[in-house]
This record gives structure tokens, C-alpha cells and sequence, in this order.
């Protein structure tokens, strides 16, 4: 029996025009259409043998170690920015809050929403920059999910990912391990993915050379586990930016924390666009940084080991955890006061007064 | 209340300017304010210029925060 | 930032706290109201009070046009925003502020109003060119600073012939709000508030000037400091109003000087002449029906008037009841005199407006206050 | 230090109307109020401890033998129908795939993609809902994301939802396995799910009694390998139906399949409803059935296990897996012809003609 | 299912079978023209040609409406949904149909035009209602079957005074089709193709009655036999056809008495009448201008005649230069003479019209027959 | 083509009527015919009768689908 998969399906199935195309209702249907795009698209950008099984599940041998699992939506406009694109940014997030444990990233899965009408060549790119990012971080996507929703049921694409990883036995990493005395620091300027973003809404028209962060961190992670495995808290300050995460790990700790504005790293141009539009630096979503919580004695040599990566270079000791039954964040600020960083109430807006 | 701040205007186009705040760049109305150059510091408020800076009094008030004050307490001069 | 960051000194701001920590006599207590939220905002943000002596008290005021605006208005806008083809534009600001029944237009949008936020007035003007189809409505708020952007959009709708964009005006007058509250009872008569001088609007004076508040200094004998937004503006007219105390002065005097005039900003005060006209009296959340105290679009305008062209009715709808903005506003009372403040009313889920901006007093109160008294309790103890 | 979490919660936060409260983008800010919903929706209804922690991930020690993961996003319409609603759906759904590689499955993930607008008191009931399927197959939901679009940007509701799971050593089931000789058999009526939810659409206005089968099918499956071990084959006929997943079954084990159309389960008013669009029974969705492949000598057995079980008491054999290069699914139909069951072209779309 | 579970018995068409191959000549070779789709889809779906002799044809005729709408009205259907506020509502059926460059209104539905699937005409007067600011369009296809429902939507709209709904129309008329394929030249004169006798359609049939296909018989003296569309009736009707060639007749007979009458039904006839009248020609896709073959909406109901409110231009676009379909439907080619069946042309990327509906011949083939000649292939070897 | 399918009608109300098909009910319009009424067979296409089915001529088709022909090939009657 000569037997070629290759030659049944070429000789029956016109390429898919990924310059002029559109995602149609078909892509998300079951039938040809939908293989065609997950073996011509997916499979043939995310290369590996678990996808390329198609079945509709991955299996993999379980890793050493205990595993984590996590999951993100990402639902970003514009879907191409300044420093990425949703593609790259759905496979960092996720990978970010797999390393947030200490653990080293494996496996991702990704499920796609398509808006029918969405240019495909749009799509082509999302998955090679995902491709690229998974490559570049060394992990494999190796299940997914494709669904195509009627024009204006959705908006443009949808990615959710999910991870799973595993941390090394001894390391114990979680958002309730801050105590009194322990050092926060942060891994780099803060506020660039948020600012990029916003300077592309046409409605608040403003110009920026700022670019997204958007960066896997579980390379840095790994080498400050490394240096400090005393590490208490991992956490990236995404949405709701450094106040919110700070005021997630106080709470979840029964700590408060102060910081201290001098040791911010914040970009000028970041400030600025803050207060032509009244927002609050600390509550703009990054997307490539983190914050750490180890020790005070471990402080010196974890912000050495950040500063060594290409991704912590700007990395600062920007505050430490107190004893607080209310668990305030709390600043001082550059002024020489002293003020509570807040919960965000809503989202931020623009404000003219 | 309402929120403004001062950006040196880059470009004069008839009504329209480009402002500059630190590297953040937008386009901004100069109707309500006349002679108005590149260069010149405007106060920016809801994509509008509502007045230039001057310089000068800006120096000034800066000069006098720094002057450690000579008045004493309970509205008396010091001696 | 020029003209920003000199202004946020903490080595300057030593050298005034500690000239006010002389000037300030510690045998009297010193009431100031900041009349602007933006010197609260600036007071909040920076920690001001820390360098403040313990006898110097600042109240917070009523200068936030979307806490000044009543129920019955936002309803208005919220029934505006639901008729059908209509457009509704308005500032950020806006969108979380309560009405009656836990709405506000965030909402309404939820809901399925088309509901958008613009930066500027001409963002409102863009819209309605590209939807000639729909009625595009510009909520327009603010006090005199956001009035003229206001007064352009309008001259030019007229200009490009724009059928279907209309204003529904709710600016206000600052100079009135002032008399308003130094004219109250508990003020003036009673004299149960303290209440020794006021910090003068940074923004507001650029365009009016500070020969506005001539009269209240004179009127009332407060003397009157015109501040800039940034946190040393502020501490230096501090100072200032310390000193005309002390001296027992009671002028305008104006710290703003890079950027207010005497007479202020003429062709702004041109172009809002041309549009706009007083009314009689208008309703200020908190503070009641204020006369002159707010500004109507001229009839020759009607056609960009909102009010006029969806025939806009009063509505006069109550406070919710436990609600103590008003007292709050007038500085009669202190947010935890409110029996709801931090459990029905909180900055996520506001029920008066005083909690909705973050420079209504008690949305400054509950993020900042509870933490100093917090701060002292642990201290205490 | 008298510190209570809770306390400082309850006192600052006013509760979520789950009555008439609709999603806000505040919901999805990453602020207080997301976390709210997090914590009184989503913790609540899922409740275990690894959600409770509220930490960006979840971990766990690794199962013994391999492990699998697969995800789906949910994008259906209506939300609610006979027989299921979008939430028990997005549990079985993912369920089922890891239960069709042989594995138990042990953990998902969750990620809600909410429209604004949309209602809590719905969202409130697919939580339930969730919680529930989660619940009756044993599974925990252990870590989840919530993101909010703005109205006119999605449909309501889309859940993507991320199982693992671990296959015991020794079962080796993928749908490359199949070999001429094997039997082919379903575990129950075929349609039903699909022509539910066509029923529902208002422009097809059509009635019916029928209810989904949607339903976890890991119980099922476990018996199934209990009794057989060496089920080759094992796949849900979701999207595309009967056909659709022969079809991919033939090319990946690069064989033939005949069924015999006497032999398919298919209620009547699946077949009348059908009629009337001029659909195919064979490429409507099921969310509750699976198709398995064995050896010959066993499927008689199998099927006495599958009758056995409640979700398997219609379940027959219906064909073989034969010799053929092109892979062509076949059948024999009631009528005495034979004819191909080919791969869908695009969506079905009613017909007039 | 009554009146349908009957006709597919498998018992019952082992007997039919038994007499079809005892009826057949084994020393001549039958062919017949189905010419309708649905006696297509019975004869794929059922495999009907398992239980034929091997001297038996089948040719599939042009009995899809939607596969002979010519590419020019498609694409002035395309551009009508491209219309700013227009909804252009259509069966199911005319989405995938390929135009020119690879379009289709699903693709043009992907690409932002509103385009709505309907499943009756009156769904959408439906949305006209509710749509009182859009024009609603519905793109009428069908042959003498979907052409009453169509007068019932135009009546109906005229009576509620639906100023927004008009209707594209593309209906056609079958005998005329028929007609002109026993008109061309390769049947009449050439003799080139052999076609020995007609299955007629089941449904038109309801409606027009078996009369107008006496003159076929006549005229040409090929035998018609009209039949339902369920397997057995196809069966039987091919069971008649061979019985009246072998006995040199050459008549109209109906298998489909249950349905179908001498006179057809007068009710929706007239509606017709009533509504419509001839075209003088009509280009069907694959047939080129027919003459007296289609009908259009008369002038005392223009107002709901897409063609004249919208002002469409006829446009005139030729098929894909290697597309086959035209000699296909007139039975002259077959599918696998076509250069791109099964590789650029395929189901899921239809270039030409016989590809596209599931009854078209080149789609038929695809499914059923590589299938049958893998099945013929394999055997040999 | 034209896809059309019989089923009972069930109930009557005008012009509209809903109909059974196998426990699939629709609505649909009597429109195009006459004398409909529950209990009769029409054949439903695009959501109208087109026709009604007629039992006795069912009946008697297929009672001739059941009968072996008598016919021989060849068009010749046989013996
Ligand atoms: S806490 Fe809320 S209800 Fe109470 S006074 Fe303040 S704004 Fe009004
Ligand atoms: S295969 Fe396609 S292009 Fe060729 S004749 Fe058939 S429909 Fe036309
Ligand atoms: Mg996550
Ligand atoms: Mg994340
Ligand atoms: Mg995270
Ligand atoms: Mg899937
Ligand atoms: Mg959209
Ligand atoms: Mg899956
Ligand atoms: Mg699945
Ligand atoms: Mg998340
Ligand atoms: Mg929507
Ligand atoms: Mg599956």
C-alpha cells in the first residue's frame, strides 16, 4: 500500500490565502476548513510532535517536583503594538505567572476565538510571534482550540492560555509569605506596557516612543532562585499595576508594606503621559516586570542577580514589609511625605479634573 | 480640579500645536490663547492651552520657596 | 517635567514647612478650605499634611464639578443617553459618578447606551462628523476653566454647519460657590466653623484672574491665596494665608503668578461671553439652588443647546438620605459623621459624590484617613 | 495583633447585586471590584483551597503515570438550553477530551471572557453550574482568569477552560491506532446536543423536546478500560459529528472505516429536524457521547460494558475499520447503496434546496 | 416519518431493483437525465446507483437554482449587501455560491456587509419591521417551488405598507431549462449525447401539474416521468422511463401522484400571476440567455423591485475560464474533464457553480464518485 | 432541489398553522393552499405548504413499488 496523508490532502485542498483571506465561519466549524487552518497555521508554526498528533489532547510524561497549572485571557486593542502583539504577550503572560511560583515553565495549551472577518494574515503573524516567543522561551504549545464567533460577537481574536510547570522541590514561593522585615524589590521601570497601550487608543491621541515590556521572565526567575532560594514572593505586576499586587500580597500576607518613592523606576515619558491623562503610575499594567519579596539579608544579592539580566537591569530595593493589621500600603513619597496606595476603584479613567 | 500641565509647544499650525511633556506628544488647540510661540510653555487642560508660563514669575516663586522666612510666630515682626 | 518637577521639590518643601512651622502660631488653630480638589488631589498625593503643624487643618471643599452636579442632571444625561440614535460624549469624569438607585452612566453603557469618553470637547465634534446618522450629545461639565473649550466646540459646530451635535451645559461659577458657602449660617452667623481663609482655584484663576475674589476678601475679611496644583504651590500659600492671619490681613493674594493674571485670560472670557449667559439659579449637589451660579447657552445658540433641542425637564430627585455630602461640602461636617461612609459607600460602589472623584473628601478621606488614624491608633497603642 | 481578613473586607466592600447587577469593566480592571467578584463568585463556587489562595497559579503534585492536558473555549449560543447551559458544557467538554486519551482527569482551569452589560445573575448561574459538573465528576477548578471586553466586543459570556489529567501506564489510546478488523462503536444517539441548540436559534424556528447530552463521560471511559485495555481509540464527536471525527480517525490511522447506517443510534426527531434544514445527522454535535475503537475480540464486550453504564445504554457497534489508501469513511445505508461520508465542506447552512 | 420512511424501504427496493434489472436491455445502454438536485441528493445519499444495472446512466441535469444564477447577479447581489444600511437577507443556500475573485456573500458577510440567513421569505419581512431605518433586500432564488412564497412576502409587504423590503428577483422556470437542453445542438442535431428520457421534478411539480411537460414528450418524444424525491420514487420513475423506452412511448407519466396533479396548484399559480411576469431572457449560469426562462416583479409592484429601486446595472462576468460547468450541465462534459475539479476547485473552495451545492454535479462527484472509481480501482488490482 | 418535506398539521389558525413533523413542530403558512385541516399531510417548503398530500394515492404507489413486474427486457411483453 502506497500510502501518503501528504498527497490526499494537497491534491484535494486549495491553499488558504493568508494575504487577502478572512476568518470565516467555516474556520470554526469541524469540517476541512478548520483541519486546514490547524494543520497549515497551528501546527505547522508551533512544530511539535504532541500538536502534531492532533488529538485533541497533549500527553506528556509528569514532571520532578510539584506542577503548577495557570490560565489567562488575553483580549488586548490594539492586537499589534509598539514591542509585541498578542501573540507574544499571551505566551509571556502566562508563562510569567508559571515562573511567579519558582517554577520552570513546560507546556502551553492555546485556545483561539476568532471574529469571523478577521484578516487572516493578521492571524498568521499572532501565531508566529507566538511561535517565536515560545521558542525563544523554550517551551512548547502543545494543545489548542480554535472557535469562530459571528462578525461583532467578538472583536477581532481572543487568545487564552494556559500553562503548566514545575517548581523544584525546597522552593516555597506564594503571596502569603511576606513577614515583617522582608525586602520588596522590583525587577524594572514600571508602567511602559500600560502607557504603550494607551497612547494607541485614538480617543486620548498622544504620541510616545515608549514600547511594551512585554517579556518571559521565568529565565530571570530561575537565576534569582538560584542566587536567593529563600525567595518568598514572586508576583508581575500586570493589570492594576505595582499598587494593585502590592495590595494582593499584603492582604494575603496579614502585612503591610511601604515603599518608597525615590526607588521607583519610572520613565519620564511614563510620568507624563500620567499627568496629561491623571492617572497613577503605580496602577498601570506592566507586562515583562516583576516583584520579589525575599529576606532583608538576601535583599543586596537578589537586586545584584537581577541587575546581571538583560531583564532586571533596572531592578530597585523599593520598600520593605511591616507589621500592619490593616494591611495598608503605604509610600513615602518623593515630597517627603507620606501617603496609603490604594486598591485601584474601578478602572482608571481620564480625568479632566 | 482641573487637571492641567504645563508642555512646551513644538509646532504652530494656524489653531493646531504639537505639545511636548517629557518625550509625550499631542495635539493640542491653541484658540483660546494668542501669541503663542515654539518654545513657549503652555498650560494644557482637556486637549486646550488656557495660558503661557512666565518664565520669570516661575523663577520668582521658585527663588521664594527657598528663602527661609524671617517672620516669626503670632503675627508680631521678629525684632 | 519643566515647570512641574521644580514644583514637587522635597528639599524645598523643608524649607516651607519649616517657615511655617514659625509662622505658625502655636496658640491658635488655623482653618483653611482648599476650595479645588486639585489642591486636595496635591495635598493626598504628595502627604502634605505630614508637613504641616498639628494646629494648621485644611478642609477640603466643594471644587469638583462632578461632585458639584445634582442627581436630577445625571439622570437627565442618563435619559439622554438612552433615547434612541443618540450619542452621548462626556469626560472620563463622569461616567462613575451616582444617581438615584445605584446608576450612573458606567452603567447605563453597561446597559447599552452608547456612552463615549472623550479627552476634549473636539473629540465630541469628531464624532458627530463621522455619525451623521446619530444625535451626538457632549455632557459638557466643568468650572470656568473647561467652559471655553466648551464655548470653541460650539462656534465651531456652528461653523461647519453640524446638525446634530448639541451641548447639554451644566458649567458652573466658581466665585458664586464661594460666596455661597461664606454666606451660609453656620459661617457667617453662628460662626460655628472655622473658617480663617480660603487657597484660591490654580486653574480656574488662569482664565478668570484673581480680581474675582476681591470681593470675598473684602466682603467677608478671608483673606484669599491663588495656588498652583503642585504640592509647593500649595504649602507656600499656606504660608502666605499663615502670614495674613498673623498680620491680620485679609487680601487676594496670588502665588500663581506664572500663570494668573489679575484680569486673567481675556479671550477666553470673549469666546465664553459669546456663547454662554447666566442663569438665574442652579442646583449644586451638596449645596442647593445657588443664584447666578452656572451658565446657560445663549439663544442664539439654541440649536446646539441640548436642553432645548430634547426638551431636558428638571428633575428634582433627593440625596440618598443617610448621605451627608452637603454638610460635608460646606464644611460642616467630617465623612465619618456619615453613618454609610466605608460599608454602603465606598469608593467602588459611591452613593453620594463626595466619594465618587478621588478629591471628594471622603473618597480622600477613605483612602487617606483611615490610614493616618489607623497610623496614630497603632502608634497610640 | 487581632487581624481578620474577612473583617477588613466585609467593612470596606458593599456586596455584588447578583440580582440585577450587570458586568462592568470595573470587573475586569484588575481593582477591588475584580477581586470582589473573584473572591465571592469564583472562590466560593469553585471552593478549594488552590483557588482560596489567590495566587496567579495553582500547584500540585504531579500524578503518577502520563499526564495529559487539553483545552476548548466555549462560545455558545444560547447560553442557556435543555439539558445544560455554557458552564457544565465548558466542564464536560475539556473533561472529555482528557478522558479520550484513557486518562482520569484531575484538575482545570477556568477563563471567563465577559461582555460588559452582561448579567450577574447569569454569570451567578453558570458558576453554579460549573461548580456542579465540577463537582459531580470530581474534578477541581483550580485556577482561572477573568477579563471584561467592552459591549459590542463579545457575546455575553466565552469560557476557555484547561484540563490535565493522567493516563495509567500501559493504556495507549490516540487516534492513530486504529487498524483494519478493529470495531467501531458509539455510546449513544448522535445529534442531539447540535439540533437542541439549532431548535433554540429564533430564525430557524423549529420546536422540540430534545435535550443536549452534554455530560462527563471520565466515568464512563474508566469502565470502558477496566473492561478492555485495549480500546485503540477513543473521540467525542463534538463539532462536525459522527463524520467529521471518522474522518480525522481515518487519516490519522490511515485507514478506511465502514459503518453501517441500521447500526447508528439517532432519535427521530433528530432525524425529522434534519429533514426540514437539510442537515446530515452525521455532522451534528454531541457533548455527551464518544466513539471507541477496539479489536474485534473485544468489542462485544465492550459494548455489554458501555450498555451497563447509564450514559451508554444506547451505545452500539456500528462498523469496521478496513484497508483503504484514500481513507474514505463509508457507509451502508438503510437503503441498501453505499455512499461516502465525507469531511464537511464549511458549516452546514439550512437549505431550500 | 409518515410519507417519507416508506419510500426509503430497503425491503421495497430490492423488488424495484429486481424489476428495474429484469426490465433492462442488457444489449443497449440507458441514459437519463435527473433533472433535478433532489433527485441528485436521493440517488448520492441513498447510493441508489449500487442497486442500477450498469446499463443504466444517470446524468445530472441543472436542477439547482442556485447553481445557475449567474455570476453577474450574484455579484450585483454583493454589492447590493455592500450598500451602506442595507441587509440583504437570503436562503442558506446563496451564501457559499463563488462570484468573481474567490467572493462569495459569506465572505462579504465576513467582511462587514450585513448579510442575514433566512429560512422563509416572511422571516424577512420580519426583519424589515424591525428594521424600520435599514433597506431590507431578500434575494429570491428558486425555481417555480419558492417562487410562490416569494408573491406572499411582496403581497404581505404591500399590505402593511412595509416601505423598506423589496426583493431581488432571480426566480426561473424549469420547462424552459428543459427545453433548452433538448434544444442544443449536440442533443437535436449532433446527436453527440445520448439522452434517452426525463426524471421531472417532485416539488415544481406541485405547484406548475405534470401538463407542461407534455409538449417535451411530444416535441422531442422523450419520455418524462415525474417522481418524488425519495429513493424508492426514483427508483420506480427510472423502473417507468426504461418500460416506456422498451416499449417505444414516449409520454408523460407521474410516479408522484400523491403530491402532484395534471393542473398543478391553482392557488399559487395565480399568486404568481399575480404578482410576476415572463422575462424575455434570463443568462443561467452554464446555459448562457435562455429565452422566456425567468420571471421579474410587474411594474404595479415596482416599489418592492430591488432592480429598480436600487438602480442594478446588469453586469455580465464570465465563469472561470477553465470551468467545465457549462458543458456539464447540458450533460455534454463530465466532472473529471475538468482541469481543476478536486484540486484549485473543491468543496470548501468552489470555483464554479456545480461545485458549490451538494447537488451540483462536480460536488457530487467528488463525494460519491472518486469514491466509486477508488472502489472500482481497487477491486482490479 | 427544493427541499420540501410532508408533515401533519396540527393546528390551524388563518392562515397559519403549526405542523408535526416527529415531534419537530413549526409554524408554517397555509398561504398557498386550501382546504387544509388537522390531521392532513402537506409538504412544507421554506415555511409553507405547497401541497397536500394525498393518502390514497400514497397508499397505491406503494403497493406498486411492492409488485414484482411482469415485464421482460427488450420491451417485449413476456409470455
Ligand atoms: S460617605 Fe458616601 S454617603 Fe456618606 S457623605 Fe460621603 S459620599 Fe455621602
Ligand atoms: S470542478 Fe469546479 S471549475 Fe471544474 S467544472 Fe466543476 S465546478 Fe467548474
Ligand atoms: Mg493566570
Ligand atoms: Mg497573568
Ligand atoms: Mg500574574
Ligand atoms: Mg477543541
Ligand atoms: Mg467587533
Ligand atoms: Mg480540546
Ligand atoms: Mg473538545
Ligand atoms: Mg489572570
Ligand atoms: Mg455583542
Ligand atoms: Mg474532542
Amino acid at each position: 500500500m502506497t500510502f501518503n496523508k501528504q498527497a490526499i490532502r494537497s491534491s484535494y485542498v486549495r491553499p488558504i490565502d493568508f494575504k487577502r483571506g478572512r476568518v470565516e465561519m467555516s474556520h470554526g466549524g469541524g469540517g476541512r476548513a478548520m483541519t486546514q487552518l490547524i494543520e497549515t497555521l497551528f501546527v505547522s508554526a508551533f512544530d511539535n510532535a504532541m500538536l502534531s498528533a492532533l488529538n485533541d489532547q497533549a500527553c506528556f510524561s509528569p514532571p520532578t517536583g510539584r506542577m503548577v497549572m495557570s490560565t489567562d485571557g488575553y483580549v488586548i486593542s490594539p492586537l499589534f503594538f509598539p514591542g509585541g502583539d498578542i501573540g507574544c504577550l499571551a505566551v509571556h503572560g502566562t508563562l510569567n505567572d508559571i515562573a511567579m511560583a519558582g517554577a520552570k515553565p513546560l507546556y502551553l495549551s492555546a485556545g483561539f476565538i476568532l471574529e469571523e472577518g478577521f484578516p487572516l494574515a493578521d492571524l498568521k503573524r499572532i501565531v508566529a510571534s507566538m511561535a517565536a516567543a515560545a521558542q525563544a522561551a523554550g517551551i512548547q504549545i502543545v494543545t489548542g482550540d480554535t472557535k469562530v464567533v459571528e462578525r461583532g460577537k467578538g472583536d477581532g481574536i481572543f487568545i487564552t492560555t494556559t500553562g503548566v510547570g514545575s517548581v523544584p522541590d525546597g522552593i516555597e514561593i506564594a503571596a502569603d509569605r511576606a513577614r515583617p522585615g522582608d525586602r520588596v524589590l522590583v525587577s524594572g521601570t514600571l508602567g511602559d506596557h500600560g502607557i504603550t497601550i494607551l497612547s494607541l487608543r485614538e480617543n486620548l491621541g498622544f504620541h510616545t516612543e515608549i514600547e511594551s515590556d512585554t517579556a518571559a521572565l521565568h529565565d530571570l526567575v530561575a537565576n534569582m532562585i538560584a542566587a536567593v532560594p529563600a525567595i518568598k514572593v514572586l508576583r508581575d505586576p500586570t493589570r492594576g499595576g505595582l499598587a494593585t499586587i502590592l495590595n494582593e500580597i499584603a492582604l494575603q500576607s496579614a502585612v503591610g508594606i511601604a515603599i518608597d518613592e525615590h526607588q521607583l523606576p519610572i520613565r519620564e515619558p511614563v510620568r507624563a503621559a500620567c499627568e496629561f491623562l491623571g492617572f497613577d503610575p503605580l496602577y498601570i499594567a506592566n507586562e515583562g516586570k516583576l516583584v520579589a519579596i525575599c529576606p532583608p539579608e538576601d535583599a543586596d544579592r537578589l537586586l545584584e542577580t537581577m541587575r546581571a539580566h538583560p531583564l532586571g537591569q533596572a531592578a530597585a530595593i523599593i520598600g520593605e514589609v511591616i507589621e500592619d493589621p490593616q494591611c495598608f500600603v503605604q509610600m513615602e513619597t518623593a515630597f517627603g511625605g507620606r501617603r496609603i496606595v490604594d486598591w485601584l476603584s474601578g478602572e482608571q479613567l481620564p480625568r479632566i479634573c | 480640579m482641573c487637571l492641567a500641565i504645563p508642555a512646551r509647544v513644538e509646532q504652530i499650525n494656524g489653531d493646531d500645536a504639537i505639545v511636548n511633556l517629557s518625550g509625550i506628544r499631542r495635539e493640542i488647540s491653541l484658540a483660546l490663547v494668542e501669541n503663542v510661540e515654539p518654545g513657549d510653555y503652555v498650560i494644557v487642560h482637556v486637549g486646550y492651552a488656557l495660558e503661557k508660563i512666565d518664565p520669570a514669575e516661575a523663577a520668582r516663586t521658585l527663588a521664594l520657596f527657598a528663602e527661609l522666612s524671617a517672620q516669626d510666630s503670632a503675627g508680631e515682626p521678629s525684632p | 517635567m519643566k515647570y512641574v518637577d521644580e514644583f514637587r521639590d522635597g528639599a524645598l518643601a523643608k524649607i516651607i514647612a519649616a517657615n511655617i512651622a514659625r509662622a505658625a502660631d502655636p496658640r491658635r488653630q488655623y482653618h483653611f478650605m482648599e476650595f479645588c480638589g486639585g489642591h486636595t488631589h496635591a495635598i493626598s498625593r504628595y502627604g502634605v499634611t505630614d508637613l504641616l503643624p498639628d494646629n494648621v487643618h485644611m478642609i477640603h471643599g466643594p471644587g469638583c464639578p462632578v461632585c458639584v452636579l445634582p442627581i436630577g442632571r445625571i439622570e437627565n444625561a442618563i435619559q439622554l443617553a438612552q433615547t434612541p440614535d443618540v450619542i452621548l460624549c462626556t469626560y472620563g469624569d463622569m461616567l462613575r459618578v451616582p444617581a438615584s438607585h445605584g446608576m450612573s452612566l458606567l452603567k447605563t453603557k453597561a446597559a447599552g447606551a452608547d456612552i463615549r469618553m472623550v479627552y476634549s470637547s473636539l473629540d465630541a465634534l469628531r464624532i458627530a462628523g463621522e455619525n451623521p446618522h446619530k444625535e451626538v450629545v457632549f455632557l459638557a461639565i466643568g468650572f470656568e476653566t473647561t467652559t471655553p473649550p466648551t464655548a470653541v466646540a460650539i462656534l465651531q459646530a456652528q461653523a461647519l454647519g453640524l446638525a446634530n451635535f448639541s451641548v447639554f451645559c451644566n458649567h458652573v461659577l466658581t466665585p458664586s460657590a464661594i460666596s455661597h458657602i461664606l454666606q451660609s449660617p453656620e459661617i457667617r452667623t453662628l460662626g460655628r466653623i472655622r473658617l480663617d481663609g480660603f487657597i484660591g482655584p490654580a486653574h480656574v484663576s488662569t482664565i478668570i484672574g484673581s480680581q474675582p475674589y476681591e470681593y470675598f476678601s473684602e466682603e467677608f475679611q478671608k483673606p484669599v491665596v491663588i495656588a498652583g496644583f503642585e504640592p509647593l504651590d500649595v504649602m507656600q500659600a499656606i504660608l502666605m494665608l499663615i502670614q495674613q492671619i498673623n498680620a491680620r490681613r485679609a487680601e487676594v493674594e496670588n502665588e500663581f503668578t506664572r500663570a494668573v493674571s489679575r484680569h486673567g485670560n481675556r479671550k477666553a472670557q470673549q469666546l465664553v461671553a459669546q456663547v454662554f449667559e447666566l442663569r438665574r439659579t442652579f442646583e449644586w449637589r451638596g449645596l442647593g439652588w445657588v443664584p447666578y451660579s452656572a451658565l446657560q447657552i445663549k439663544t442664539t445658540f439654541a440649536d446646539f443647546d441640548a436642553e432645548k433641542r430634547f426638551k431636558i425637564a428638571p428633575l428634582a430627585i433627593p440625596d440618598n438620605k443617610a448621605c451627608e455630602c452637603g454638610a460635608i461640602l460646606r464644611g460642616v461636617k467630617h465623612p465619618r459623621d456619615c453613618k454609610i461612609f466605608g460599608t454602603a459607600c465606598t469608593p467602588d460602589n459611591p452613593i453620594g459624590s463626595c466619594m465618587v472623584s478621588s478629591e471628594g473628601a471622603c473618597a480622600a478621606y477613605y483612602r487617606y484617613g483611615r490610614f493616618t488614624e489607623s497610623r496614630s491608633t497603632t502608634t497610640q497603642q
